[in-house]
Order: structure tokens, then C-alpha cells, then sequence
């Protein structure tokens, strides 16, 4: 199908939201079209925002499901504020989206499922496609679900499939808007389908249909272009954070020769790092789907004294269960990596939304004096790298390591460059095999304890959670021993600061005020600062990979900056870390809504600090 | 270093003093146990011992093997983990009724149904020993204890019965006092392939002392107790003079001899049935109206869950080749951005 | 206001919307129980309903009772202890087949064990629903999900079976398709005196879907399913042409007839049996050798934990006569120190 | 048996340490002799010691078992540091002893125990009591085994049961030391063994064996006497602290008159108070051992929804697994009662050793934003008030409570002054029954929630552990609605601060040091800061009873002193609430020995911090 030539309107970048009901498909469509668009060299980030129940009955406000995606010429932090352009399937997706469309934006609407009683659910008393209430934006009402259902008429698929093919239908509209090529996405549908030839067929017209469509009609007077982003050379695929931790993980295993345990009970939104590494039995790792969180981390402790790498993910409660089990892991001195990717709390709370309020809990929540070093990942695709660097502090120290991530970043997915193993960092893994003088607890220059694997004759020993003795680790009730163990268990953790890289700042390296992030708000604050950067304001940005031990440079960094932000989506956890240890005032920006910040809500923040309005 | 004919009870012994109260029935099982090791033919730096907390928890700090000495009942969950990992290490589990019952229940059940070759013996004291006498789930109903001073109200367990009603696949009961019989029941459990669990009747003289005397009573235990044998008829009492058979499907003692029921009247056990309808039956029993089962109650052979896990890991190689970094990171949808 | 007589179906439903998806077997079950509550003599403010997490956890949201949408799997625990406290109200567990085996294990066999007067209603459906479609305790052996690409390796729960090695006083099992069986069977559960559990086996549309066709679709059913009636023979097939009769302690199905087996040599059922032995020989029963039972496997009268509790209190009282804080505080070993 | 005449020398205090076989008895001999102790109007303060083997083998070093005991003619605060008297029963109790015994301190040894094998199980060489390596003390080598079997012989008892007679003949032998008459404890043993005639004879036999021996023999040159300490008016009774805490908690329940149900699963040291109130089914006590410490709290939770005082009791490990349910009580704002009384962490630890290590897993160790008050008792008698305290904000503020104590304060007894039950505080509970416009989470002054008993007619309602609306009480997923919710249960807890009393600061109300402490050190803080107080130095000391939230009036007085000193069991937990919340530099003085802090440790680091030598 040849170009289209029309007038075309160059942008830096665009927002755009898919919304409809959870059965529309609109995650499908939302991530079809950002690979259609990453294709083009663009940079972009995503954001899926769906309801907790499995399929709410359809047209319900509270079934209402959304993609949203930015795709810009340059670098992409975000999935954006408000969204240029909203794509509503039906009435309900237009009452619960609309407010967050942008003044005078575009917004396709499929008419076709503005009936009276879908409208009704709505809440809507008239139907603001026609009672001119949306005036404000750049209109198109497209009969989606009619014209799809015509085209499809002798196709032979049932009406509930031909209702299933019209998100094609709209992410044919979308590829016209925005002059993309068709064939890849044909591929990918008869891929997709191959086993349901007949769908496929429905699906390829759909998205024919849909493209035609907006091509014949006038009913888009510019089509829409935005120059590639000058990203980086090299290879690209698309991963959410919960994929590439995924990837990570099975990286560690290859790189340290020794094989991946992950013990494992589902909880949303953790479950999808089990569901890829249950695919990935062909590598040297085994998933084991536990009766509970409990013996989730019980199984990957049992691995890791077996001398695998063990793992456990979670979030939110399940988090909770495995604190007993953490206790006995440091007692243990057995590497282990938890990950917890965050949801909204406390207890059920909100599972599929996005929080960071698990911070303290990672560094202080267990029974008596229990140090765990605590990472946390910024955006999807460094949960690769976290996970890769959890494992090296586990096996490298001899402990079990907390990494964060949260429901964002593990369900949005970004442009991932794709490394050449050889150039990923290697893990030193040794096991202890040498009987000569063995000692259970005697620990090298970094404090950790040697890792034996049972069936290594002569080193027969027995561990275990009571307080054990300082060298050969039998139980020991010895008054000193136990402030020397506690305080060397302290001191290993304490002693990681000395490993970790320095810390990258972004903007001047002293001025009136620094940004101190954490994990997922990395994108919202650095594209805060680059504006407010523009507008000449003295901000710079630090973002912390490292919570617990705290990076030995950022002492110093803190006190070069008149004021510190810390932005955060919880009520001031890594603010209380902060003036704990560095006896510091700071002022705090917390969001806990579910949702991720807006530039413009930590952009009005640094703005309002350093007392000035932009020049 | 590891030349396995040569190993001796001895070299199984730890430099650790054992901690038990004198007379304590956990002694008749760790020595039971550091006899049977040597004659497995499995190399000492191979067995591993792993327990959650309690007094017959401390068990493997008294074994010269790989040990873990865990958490409140989550043994089998670790144990699970680790034969998953190593499925060459022989991996037991030493565990008491609050431990693998009270706390560890889940893991317990979950065990059992999985199928891990696991070897779980239960050291069933009737009562929380290590925290100095609480009741137990296995305690009697009545039970006068610190925590239930006016008698207990709770129905207990039957260990037996619950680990049948979890799917298990090797189930045993034996008593601390009878070594023979212990050793004997044991050995079959170290050789089942697969979660074998094992309910030794413990007693703890300090909190529970003689809650099995009728039927480790020299006098009375030949009335009370009924030793199992595979393909034989259901028979007991001193003179072999007592048999079960069937009403219906309901139990009933009856005496053998003239004019009397005779052998051929009586259930018969079978170990391997394709049901387990017959060893629940029997974890049923107890005294006083019928005879307390020792023996094997059930022994089937199933797939083990750690060969099926290694079978399926190979099936994947096998279908798409062993997996590397480079081809996974490069799969699904990639595109490349060239020098501008 | 409570005029219980005049409650009916409409008086136990929300005003929130049912979020079950279209076609879940959920739905039929809530209909079910707001029709039979109006029926039990209970004012409606008595009833209350406790489920732990997943989508049949979201159960009370649903009924116009008091209500606990608690956390996954501890259920059981949470209505034991709000039926100690309150023993005139009628407590209800709505669980699922992760919420109360997989998670909820250890707290589902101790309800069972201790015979608190509960009725726990299980939608099994064989997978993780809530979670969109991860295999479950309860999912047959090679199941394709998630978590298991491969198939999975677990060897599942008989939840009967399990209920029963627990010491379960009342057991039965019914379907979400067959709306009569489903209410009786529910009818005889909120009757019981003691732990009732009932497994509704229940059809996920959307991640499981058709787990139970073999014994739900209209042709093969009277085939597949054996329908329990109290002293009754194991009758089934269509034209009631089949029966079970034991071989040893093993179910055979045998067809009826001339020169066939008859009803007189067929097992009989027995809800009330001494033992519970031939309800887990039922529990074992699964296509395709054998038909699935549906209906009462069990159901004894046995003491339960509550009024044991409360007469303890009652006696207590009796014995030492109500409390009194300054009789308490002065007991014990008291010396007074006069003013000097 | 009248009173001996002998030179008598009065002290001001007197430090005695039992110590024998765990087998010996010498917890009851001390308990015995606290009582005929306290009778004669002494105050007194004791520690037991005791192995975590519930039978360790005879003879052996860690089976020996220790009960210590302080009496004065003043106030005492603690079990004393150094004992002036030692009583080993045997050469291991000797042997782990000796190194706490004064300088010059008197001490008993049973001689007759000091055989070739108990020698070498002690690991002596020579015999200590012969080979003159005892010359530092004033010792006194008595046959104790070897009379009281002398005196039995004929008493038909085995050789096993005369064994255990010898803890009453060391007892014997200490009334005598001290002058304090036998009848009192002659009916204390007839009331023992009422059930056992020929053991309660022979134990009296040993007992007056002893004290006559103590007469006749010429061993004590003198005899002493502590005169009586001038303790307020009043009936008292010696009371561990758990057993105060139950009392406490029975206390609640008459206060409020609504019932009490503890769920509860059995753990060290915590075990008591659930022993102590299932004895109590009398009043309106509920107790219920769970299978485990989830279903504890779950029962209890269970229990609040339907309008009891539901409480868990539990200690480390214990207090890690109910962390989820924590959460679900958070959410479902129901009264609840957690105590923890902590142990030697971490996981197992040293179960029967004191600590103070689960402050920060208290206020902070949960998922999500889960802020739950906490309170800590700071003496045995003292969790009797605490317990009533934990109670009366539970139910004022709908919330869950944690409240700490330890194994020392647990297991230590001290004398309680009985209260009259018509002084103590009422409990104010309302169940809400009018159905009137009812929204089940509408709050009231203190942002409490109504609490409503399932079987009141017309307001049947749904709670649960997701997100719910701020008024109703239904699910929402509203973000704003959320931001809301998280605000106002912080705001609710932080609003007990305006709901504690000023605190009381002994000594000066400005100065050099100020003493911040909380729970079981302060006896310890209590004397060793009078004793500096005596040395002219400007040091005062305030103890914290409520941790969360901290008191308003804390942080004006921490800006009155020049420096801070945080003696605390732990690495510096409280340290870091105080240099969070307060932005200011304190000194810590931490020990992770399992025992609690010696006068003589905190009276140091005071000096030291007032830079002056003692005057
Ligand atoms: C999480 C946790 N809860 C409770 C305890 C206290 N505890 C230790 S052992 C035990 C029960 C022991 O009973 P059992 O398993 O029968 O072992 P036994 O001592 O009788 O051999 C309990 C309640 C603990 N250590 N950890
Ligand atoms: C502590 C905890 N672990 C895990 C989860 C995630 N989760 C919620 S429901 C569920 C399983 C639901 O399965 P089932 O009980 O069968 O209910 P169904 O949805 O199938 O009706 C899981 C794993 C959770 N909410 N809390
Ligand atoms: S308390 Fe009982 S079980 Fe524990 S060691 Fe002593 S005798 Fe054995
Ligand atoms: S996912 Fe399955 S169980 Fe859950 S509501 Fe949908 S159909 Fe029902
Ligand atoms: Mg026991
Ligand atoms: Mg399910």
C-alpha cells in the first residue's frame, strides 16, 4: 500500500492514549502501535492502565482500560501528561479519559458504540458526540464497530469475533495518522493468529479498513509526523520492566555458571517475571510456583544452601510474609535476591496501581538488629541491570539483597538497547572446597562467609537461625559473640557503600537545588529538570540506585545545594532516610494516588523553590 | 575420602553435645538413624539434614552431614527447594507434630502432594516441647496443659490420615521404644522413591511422659497395637488371637479361633493399591476399641517431582536447543538503529 | 425491621455491581445462597461473610450481610475467631481453590480438625483466576498455564480427600452448572452443626474454561457422575446401569444386569459411618475408570469448638464464680506495707 | 525456731545470685526467697537466667541455671550488677559465675557437689574450693547434697526426689544468713506439695536442715540485715511481667466490659500471658492457640469485627509473620492489640535473651503507608498500665496497637502495689446501632470510625483489605479518594500525640545530658543517673512510654540539654526516630549482649559525656 500524500505536520513529540473496555484490546493495540513506532526510530515509553477485575462487565466505567503511550524525535522519559490524541471505544472510556485530554486536542471517538445504553452506563444523560459538549476538542467520530462488522460481514467469523478484530480497525486509523507502513504489522497479525487462520484473515481487513479509511476520508486534514529521536545506534526491542528483570536474572545465571531458583507464588504485579522465566527451561533455571510466598523465599533459601542462585519475586503482602524467612537468610549468610515490585498499599491496597511506599519496610522491617542491602531499578529497562547487580551483591557478599521495582515500571515497557553478552559484567562465584582448617563463618576482606555446596566431602556443617558462633558457626549464647556478629552482619552491609559506583549527577554540581529520586519517578523528574534547566533555574538531579547502604559521595553531593527535593510516590520514605542520616532538612513532594507524578507536578515544585517564576 | 562401604555409625556422630532431657525418645531415633545411614551406600558429604525449630528439630546439629536447622515449620519447603536444586543429595527432614502440623501444616500437605523425594519423619510427642508444654494438634481432646488448664477442647490430627488425604505416597508410623521395628520402617522409607513420611510416637517424659504407654506397655501392647504386613490378614493380640474385618465398610475386631472368625474373614493389607482407600482406613484405628497400626501403611511408586522437573528441563533443550543469552536477548521484535 | 419470615432474595443483594466476567460460574452460586439465606430462620444482620482474595473471594461484597473481603487465604482464621467471639451468628467462608489450598492450606485442615460451625463454600475452578490464569493445587497433572508453559508437573488436591484426612464432620461436593443439586447440597451444609465444607466445582469461562465438561455436559454426565444418596447402593448411568462394588478395599464399576452384578452386591453409601473410611474411598473416584461423586459424603454430629469453648467458660464460672479484678489482683502471695 | 543472736551488719542493699544445675531448682529457690525477702517490707528486683534446653545434661556449662535477686532498704530498680553473695550449687554454676561475683563477695558452695566428674565437666583441673584459688572471696564450702541426703535418709524418699530437696537446704541456709523466719515458708511448701505429703516433709526437713546449720555452725562470723526500704503504703504482690501484662489485660476487658479474646500461638518469652489468661476463663476471657502466628492475629482480627478487646501476644520471629495481618487491621481501623515481647534477634536469635531490637520493624515494617502507634513498657509492674494503656487508645482510635516488652522486663518480678479496681481508668467503648445515615468509615473527633457488631440490625456493611472510600467504606480505586485515605490514617495516629501525657523528666529540666530511654533499661538509666545526679552532675532523664508517635513535648525538651544519650539494647533504633524526627545528633551507648545494661555501663558514659571525673 503506497504513502499517502497529504499535509503533514512535523512534531517533536506525541501522546496518545488507546481507551475502551478491558475485551476491547486495547493493550494489543496500544503495544502494536509502539512497535510499528519504535520501528521508525522513535524513542518512546508506555504506560497500561488496567482495572483490577479480570473482564468487568462491559461499557462499566470501572471496566475501562488504557494504553498510553509518548513517541518523540527525542529522548522519551515518560508516557506523558495529558495526551495529544485519545482514541475512546465507548462512552465509558470517554467519561473516565477526557478529563486528561489535552485543550484542543484530537480525539477519535467509535460512534458505533454510542448507544443508549452504553451511554447510560456512562452516566451520560445525552451523547456528547452529538450534543456539540465537545466542542473544546479536535472531534472524529468514527462508526468503528459498524465498519468493522461491515467489511467483516462475509468473513464467516461470529459477532462476538468481529467484535474482537475493531481494536485492528483503530490501530489501522492510527498508522494512517501517522504514516506508517502496514506490511510489518500484516506479518505480525498472521503470526499472531497463525493457528486461527480465519481471525487473522478478519483482523488484516480490520486494519486494512481502518487504514483505507483514514486515508479516503477528509476527516483528518493533516496526517502527523515525527522526525526519528537520534537514539543511540544498535539493536532495539521493545521490554517492560518486569520482562527485562526477567532477562537479568537468566543474565546472571550465564555469567556466573551457576544455575537460577525462583521460588514463587503469583501476586499482581509481580506474577509476569514467573510467567517469563517458567519459558525459559531450555537456560539452567527452574521455576517452582510455591504454596505461598512463604515458601516461595523457604525453597530459594533451600536452593541457594544448595549453591544456586536463589530468587523470589513479590509485591505488596506477599512482601510481608517472607519477612520471617529474610530474618533467617541474613542469619544464613546465603546469597538471595528478592524482588518486590511495588504496588499500592498498605495491605491489599491497590494491586495493579503504582507506589513506592515499601522503602522502609525493605530497610527496616524484620525482627531484631537484620541489615539487607536494597536496590531499585528506574526505569523498565534498567530492571535489567538491577537485577544483574543484585545478584553480584548477593554472591559477592554472601547476603540476600531487596530489589525494588514497582508496577509501572514492571508493566511499561521502553526501547531496550540490546548488549553483547560478552561486554555484560562477569560474576565471580566460588564455591568453598578445600576442607584445610574450613570454617563455617570465617569471612574474607568483604566480610561474607565461603558458600559450600552440600555433597563437597569434608566440609560437613550444620547452620541454621540461632546466633552462631563468629568462625565455625555452631550455635553460640556467648554474650560478646553475639555483639560481634551482629555488629559484623552491619558492618558487611555497611562495608557495600564502598562498591558502588559514584554517583551521576545531572546538571551543575552545586547550585540552589538538587533532586533526590529513587526508583520509578526517574523519567517525570529529569524531564522536569531539563525545563526547568531551559529556563536557567541552578537544579540538578541525583537519582539513587543504592538505598541501603546510602552511596558514601552523597553526604558530600547533599551539601552543595541550597535547598534538596525529594520527590517521591509515598508519604516521605527515602526523606526520612535522608534526615536520619544526614541530619538534613528537605523538602518533600509525595504523590499517593496510584499514579505516577507529572512533569508538570515536580516541574512546579522546583520552580516554586527556587523562588522564582520561569524567566 | 568418601569410600561408602567404609562409613560407620561413628562418622555420623557431631563434636556437638546432644541437648536432649535424659530418657528423652529422641535419642532412640537419632541413634536408629545414624545406624541406618551408613548401610544406603550413599557418600556421607551427600546426605542433608534440614528441620524447622523445636527440640526434635536440633536433630540435625547431631548429624556429621550437611544440616539446616530453619525456621518454625518451613523444613519442607526448603527441603523441596534444595532437592530441586540437588537432586543427588539425599535430603531428610526431621520435623516434630507442631512443627510439621501446627505451623508448618501448608508445607506438610503441599509436600506430600508434590511428590519431592523427601524423607519427613515426624517425631509426634503429642506437645510442644521446646517451648515446655503446650497441646499439640496431635494432643488428645481433654488434655490438661499450661494453655489449656481447664483440658483441652481441640480434635487432633492423625498425622496418617492427613498426609493420605494429601496424596502421599510412602506413609509409615513406627514407636521411639521398638528399635527393630523402627529401624525396619525407616530403612523402607530411605529407599521409597519419593516423599516418604514417617510418624515416630515420641515420647517427651518431661511434658507428655507415657502418652503411649498402652501401647508400648510390654504387657498390654501385643492387645493394642497391630503390626503391618503387606499381603497379610489384619491380625493381632497375644496369641494371634484377633483379627478386623469388615462390616460394610466400618472396621470391626473380632476374635479368630473355632466357632469364631477365621484368617480368611479378615481385611487384608496391601501397601500398593491403586486407591488409598484401604490405608485410610486403617489410620482410622485406635485404641481403645481397635488396635493402633504400626508398620507401612501405603508405598506406591510415582514419578518423583524433581525427575519430572529434570525430565522437562531436557525436553526443552531438547526442542529448542540450550538456551543462550545472545539469541534470547535478540528474539521477538527487534529493529536496529544505524550510525546517522 | 428484622422480620426474618419476610426476607427474601432481593433483601441480600448490594447495591455494588457484580464484577464476575460474563459467563463465570461465580454468578449461579451467589444466586444460589441469596435464595436459600432467607430460608434458614436467621435474621439477616446475623449472617456474616468472611473470604480471603481472589475473584470468588469477592463473594461478600455481594451480599447485604456483614462482611469481610480479608486476605489471601486466611479466612478460616479470621471467621474461627469471629465465631468464638460471637457463636449466635451464622458465619460464612467463600474461598477459592489458591485462597483455601494453596495459601490458605494450613488454616483450611485446623478448621477442619477443630469443627468450628462454619460453612466453607470452595469455588474450585482449578486455576488462579484473580491472577489471570496460573495452575493451582487443584489443576490436573500436565496443565498448560502461565506459570507451567510445559505443562505442569503438580500432582493435585482431591479437596474431599483432603478435608476428610483433616477430620472433617461434614463434606460434600456439587457443581455450578446443576442449580437443584447445588441448593440442596448447600441446604444440608448450612444445617450442619459443626465445619461444613462444600467444593462447587466452577467453570473460570475465561482461563479454565470447560475444566468440567466431562461430567457437566448433558450428554456423558449420567455417565460420569454418581450422585451420593444416604443408604442408597453406588448407582449411576443412564439407564442406572452401573454400580461400584469393592474388589478387597478397591472400587470396580461394574454394569448392572442379567448376568451381571446387582444392587445387593454394590457398595452402599453412608453419610454417618463410625469412620470416615468410605467417604475417602468416594473421595478417590475420578473419571475415567470411575464416576465423580456429587452430593453429602459425609456429615456426623460431633461436638463443635464454640459450644465446647462456652461451656468451658460456663463451668469455669461455676467452679470459681464469675471474676472479679480485686479477688484477682489480692490472689496469690500478697504482703502489705502499713503507712510508717 | 527462735531468732539467732549474732553480731548483725546492716547494709543498704544486697545482691544475691543462685546458681545451680537446670535440675536444681534454683528458680523456685529464688522466687522463694524474693517472697519471705518482700515480706519483710523490702523492695526488690530479680532476673532469672536460664538455659533455652529445657533439660541441658547435668553437670554441664550451658545447662547451668541462674536467678538473681537485688533487696535494699530503698527503691530498687534492678537485679544489681555484681553479686555480694554467689550460691553455686555445683563447680559449672561456679565456673560461669564466678567472674560477676564482687570483689571480696561472699560465696556459697555446695562442696558435696564438687566431684571428679562435675570438675571436669566444668572443665577445673583441681578442685577451686582447695586449691586456694578462691582466696579473693569469703568463702563457705558446704556439703549441701551430702547433709540434706544425711538428714533424708531415713525419709523413705528415692535418692532422686532427696536430690531435689537440696534447693530448700540452700534456702535454709540463706533465711538464716538474713534472718528471716521459717513458718511463713514451712506452709508455703505444705501448700506446694499438698499433693506429695512425703516430699513437702522432706523439703521441710531440708529446709530447716539448712537454717539450723546456718545457726549452729560458726561458718557466718555475722548475719545480715537489710533494713526495711520505706516503699509506699499498700498491699503488694511480686509480679513477672507478663503476668502483670495479663492482669492488665483482664483489666481491660472489666473496664470496658466488652470481652477479651487473645489469639494467640506459643513462643519465647511471650508464652506466659497466654498460660496466665487461659487460667482466667472465669472472667470474660476468651484464649485460643492457633495453629500459628497468622492465624493468632487473624482469630483476634476476627474477633474485633465482632466487638471484642481481640489481642495477639508473640516475640521475634512471631512478630514477622503477622506483618500482612497487620496491614488488613490497618485498613479494616479495628481495635487490636499486638505485644511483642522482643527477644535476641535476628530470626531465631537467642530466644531466651533480652533485647530491645524490634522498635524500627514496629513503627515502620510494613507494605505501603501502614502507621500503627506503639507503646513500650519500661518495668514488670509497669505492663500492667501498659497493657490498659494499649487498650484505651485501640479502642478511642480504631487502630491496631503494637505494644513491646521483653524478656527481661517478662520474666523479671518486682513488687506490684495493687490497685484498687474502682481507681483505674474506665474504657469508654460505643457500638454504633443507628442505622440513621450510617457510614461505616464517617469519623469522628479523633478520626475513629465507628465500631459496628455484626447481628445489629439495619447496618449490615463490607470491609476489607483494597483501597475504600472515605466515607462508605466501599472499594475505590479513585486516586484522590486514595491521597486521602493514606493522609488520614497518618493523621489519625499522629493525632495520639495530642493524647499523651507531658512527659516527667527526672532531674533538672535543663543542663548538660539529658537520658532519653524507652522500656527495660530503665532501672538501669534510673540509678546510674542518680548516681551521677549525687556527683553534682547536671544530667536528668526522661523515658518514653509511646514510640509512635513520639510526645509533642519531646522535642522542646531534648533542645534544653547540651547533649542526648540513647542507652539502648540494640544498635541505635531509637536514635534514629529521634535524629529523624528532630534533626539532631544524639550519643548512643548500644549493647547486643542478650543481658541488660549494667548502672555501671550508663553511669560511665554519663561521666564521660559530662567530661568530669566522678568528684
Ligand atoms: C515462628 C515461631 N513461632 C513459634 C516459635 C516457638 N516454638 C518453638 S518450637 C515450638 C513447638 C515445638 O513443638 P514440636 O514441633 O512438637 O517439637 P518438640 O519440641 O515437641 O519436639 C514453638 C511453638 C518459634 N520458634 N518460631
Ligand atoms: C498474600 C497474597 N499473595 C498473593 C496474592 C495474589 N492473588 C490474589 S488471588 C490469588 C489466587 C486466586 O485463586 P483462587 O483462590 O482459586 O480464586 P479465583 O480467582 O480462582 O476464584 C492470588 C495468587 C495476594 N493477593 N495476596
Ligand atoms: S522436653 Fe520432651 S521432647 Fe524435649 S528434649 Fe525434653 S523430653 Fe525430649
Ligand atoms: S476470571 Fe474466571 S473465575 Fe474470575 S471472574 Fe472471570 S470467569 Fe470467573
Ligand atoms: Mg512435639
Ligand atoms: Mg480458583
Amino acid at each position: 500500500m503506497q504513502e499517502v500524500q497529504r499535509p503533514v505536520e512535523e512534531l517533536e513529540s506525541v501522546v496518545i492514549r488507546f481507551a475502551g473496555d478491558s475485551g476491547d484490546g486495547m493493550q494489543l493495540t496500544g503495544t502494536e502501535f509502539s512497535r510499528s513506532i519504535a520501528k521508525a526510530g522513535h524513542d518512546f515509553a508506555t504506560h497500561p492502565d488496567y482495572p483490577s477485575e479480570i473482564r468487568a462487565p462491559t461499557g462499566t466505567l470501572f471496566g475501562v482500560s488504557g494504553y498510553q503511550i509518548q513517541f518523540a524525535s527525542r529522548q522519551v522519559f515518560t508516557s506523558g501528561d495529558a495526551p495529544d490524541v485519545l482514541v475512546a471505544m465507548n462512552p465509558a472510556a470517554l467519561k473516565v479519559n477526557l478529563p486528561d485530554l489535552k485543550h484542543g486536542g484530537t480525539l477519535i471517538a467509535n460512534s458505533g458504540a454510542f448507544t443508549e445504553g452504553n451511554l447510560a452506563k456512562a452516566g451520560y444523560r445525552s451523547n456528547p458526540l452529538e450534543d456539540g459538549s465537545l466542542g473544546d476538542y479536535r472531534l472524529y467520530p468514527v462508526d468503528i464497530s459498524g465498519l468493522t462488522a461491515f467489511v467483516l460481514k462475509d468473513s464467516g467469523l461470529s459477532a462476538l469475533e468481529i467484535g474482537r478484530c475493531k481494536n485492528y480497525y483503530a490501530l489501522g486509523l492510527m498508522l494512517s495518522l501517522y504514516g506508517r507502513p502496514l506490511e510489518k504489522e500484516e506479518e505480525d497479525i498472521q503470526a499472531k493468529f497463525a493457528r486461527k487462520p480465519a481471525i487473522a484473515a478478519g483482523n488484516v481487513l480490520a486494519l486494512r479498513a481502518g487504514y483505507a479509511y483514514a486515508d479516503a476520508t477528509e476527516m483528518f486534514i493533516t496526517s502527523y509526523r515525527v522526525r526519528a529521536a537520534d537514539i543511540e545506534p544498535g539493536t532495539y526491542r521493545s521490554l517492560t520492566g518486569n520482562h527485562a528483570a526477567a532477562l537479568g536474572f537468566v543474565a546472571a545465571a550465564e555469567l556466573s555458571g551457576v544455575p537460577l531458583f525462583l521460588g514463587s507464588y503469583p501476586i499482581t504485579p509481580a506474577t509476569d517475571i514467573l510467567h517469563e522465566l517458567s519459558a525459559l527451561k531450555h537456560f539452567n533455571v527452574t521455576t517452582f510456583q510455591a504454596e505461598d510466598e512463604i515458601a516461595g523465599i523457604c525453597s530459594a533459601i533451600g536452593a541457594a544452601y544448595g549453591g544456586a542462585l536463589g530468587m523470589t519475586t513479590t509485591s505488596g503482602p506477599g512482601m510481608a510474609l517472607k519477612t520471617e524467612a529474610l530474618g533467617l537468610a541474613v542469619m544464613l549468610e546465603l546469597p538471595l535476591v528478592i524482588t518486590n515490585v511495588q504496588r499500592g498499599g498498605p495491605s491489599t491496597g491497590l494491586p495493579t496501581k503504582i507506589e513506592q511506599s515499601d522503602l522502609l519496610q525493605a530497610v527496616y522491617g524484620r525482627n531484631g538488629e537484620c541489615p539487607i542491602p536494597v536496590i531499585a531499578a528506574h526505569s523498565p529497562a534498567d530492571c535489567f541491570d538491577c537485577a544483574i547487580e543484585a545478584f553480584r551483591l548477593a554472591v559477592k557478599y554472601m547476603t540476600p539483597v531487596i530489589f525494588l521495582s514497582d508496577g509501572g515500571i514492571g508493566n511499561a515497557a521502553e526501547p531496550w538497547r540490546i548488549p553483547d553478552p560478552a561486554t555484560l559484567p562477569r560474576l565471580e562465584v566460588h564455591f568453598r572446597t578445600d576442607p584445610e582448617n574450613f570454617q563455617a563463618y570465617a569471612r574474607d576482606a568483604h566480610l561474607a562467609r565461603p558458600w559450600v555446596r552440600p555433597g563437597t566431602p569434608g566440609l560437613e556443617h550444620r547452620i541454621g537461625g540461632l546466633e552462631k558462633d563468629f568462625l565455625s558457626g555452631n550455635i553460640s549464647h556467648d554474650p560478646e559473640n553475639h555483639q560481634r556478629m551482629v555488629e559484623v552482619r552491619a558492618a558487611k552491609v555497611a562495608g557495600i557503600a564502598r562498591d558502588i559506583p559514584p554517583l551521576q549527577i545531572e546538571g551543575p554540581d552545586r547550585g540552589d537545588l538538587l533532586i533526590v529520586g529513587w526508583g520509578g519517578t526517574h523519567g517525570s523528574i529529569v524531564q522536569a529538570r531539563e525545563k526547568a534547566a531551559a529556563l536557567g533555574l541552578q537544579v540538578a538531579h541525583v537519582h539513587l540506585r543504592h538505598l541501603n547502604p546510602l552511596p558514601s559521595d552523597l553526604g558530600a553531593i547533599l551539601g552543595r545545594y541550597r535547598k534538596v527535593l525529594v520527590p517521591e510516590l509515598n508519604l516521605g520514605q527515602l526523606s526520612r532516610l535522608l534526615r536520619e542520616r544526614y541530619l538534613l532538612e528537605v523538602e518533600q513532594l509525595n504523590k499517593v494516588q496510584g499514579k505516577p507524578f507529572k512533569v508538570s507536578e515536580i516541574f512546579e515544585a522546583i520552580v516554586a523553590l527556587c523562588q522564582g517564576e520561569p524567566a | 575420602m568418601n569410600d561408602v562401604v567404609a562409613l560407620t555409625r561413628k562418622d555420623f556422630e557431631t563434636d556437638q553435645t546432644v541437648r536432649w532431657c535424659p530418657g528423652c525418645g529422641d535419642y532412640a531415633v537419632l541413634a536408629q538413624i545414624q545406624k541406618l545411614l551408613p548401610t544406603l551406600g550413599v557418600p556421607r558429604e551427600n546426605f542433608a539434614f534440614i528441620s524447622g525449630i523445636g527440640c526434635s528439630s536440633r536433630f540435625p546439629y547431631y548429624m556429621e552431614t550437611y544440616g539446616m536447622h530453619s525456621i518454625h515449620g518451613r523444613a519442607p519447603a526448603i527441603a523441596s527447594g534444595l532437592k530441586l536444586a540437588r537432586p543427588e543429595l539425599s535430603v531428610w527432614v526431621v520435623t516434630g507434630d507442631g512443627d510439621a502440623l501446627a505451623i508448618g501444616g501448608n508445607h506438610f500437605i503441599h509436600a506430600m502432594r508434590r511428590n519431592v523425594d523427601l524423607k519427613i519423619i515426624l517425631l509426634n510427642n503429642r506437645i510442644y516441647g521446646l517451648t515446655k508444654g503446650q497441646y499439640s494438634p496431635t494432643s488428645e481432646q481433654g488434655k490438661k496443659t499450661k494453655t489449656t488448664p481447664l483440658g483441652s477442647i481441640d480434635r487432633p490430627f492423625s498425622p496418617v490420615a492427613l498426609a493420605l488425604g494429601a496424596g502421599a505416597s510412602f506413609v509409615a508410623r513406627t514407636v521411639d521404644s521398638d528399635l527393630a521395628h523402627m529401624s525396619a520402617v525407616l530403612g523402607r522409607a530411605a529407599l521409597h522413591k519419593g516423599t516418604a513420611f514417617v510418624e515416630i510416637l515420641q515420647n517427651c517424659v518431661v511434658f507428655n511422659d507415657g502418652a503411649y504407654a498402652a501401647i508400648t506397655d510390654k504387657k498390654r501392647r501385643d492387645d493394642t497395637r497391630l503390626l503391618l504386613e503387606h499381603g497379610k490378614p489384619l491380625v493381632y493380640g497375644k496369641g494371634r488371637d484377633k483379627g478386623i474385618r469388615l462390616r460394610g465398610m466400618e472396621p470391626v475386631a473380632v476374635s479368630l479361633g473355632e466357632g469364631a472368625a477365621t484368617e480368611a474373614d479378615l481385611v487384608v493389607h496391601d501397601e500398593h493399591g491403586a486407591h488409598s482407600g484401604l490405608a485410610f482406613f486403617l489410620s482410622q484405628f485406635d485404641t481403645p476399641d481397635l488396635p493402633v497400626p504400626l508398620g507401612v501403611f501405603r508405598a506406591v511408586t510415582a514419578p518423583t517431582y524433581e525427575a519430572l522437573n529434570t525430565q522437562m528441563a531436557a525436553d526443552a533443550r531438547a526442542a529448542k536447543g540450550r538456551g543462550e543469552l545472545d539469541r534470547l536477548f535478540n528474539s521477538g521484535d527487534t529493529w536496529t538503529i544505524a550510525e546517522s
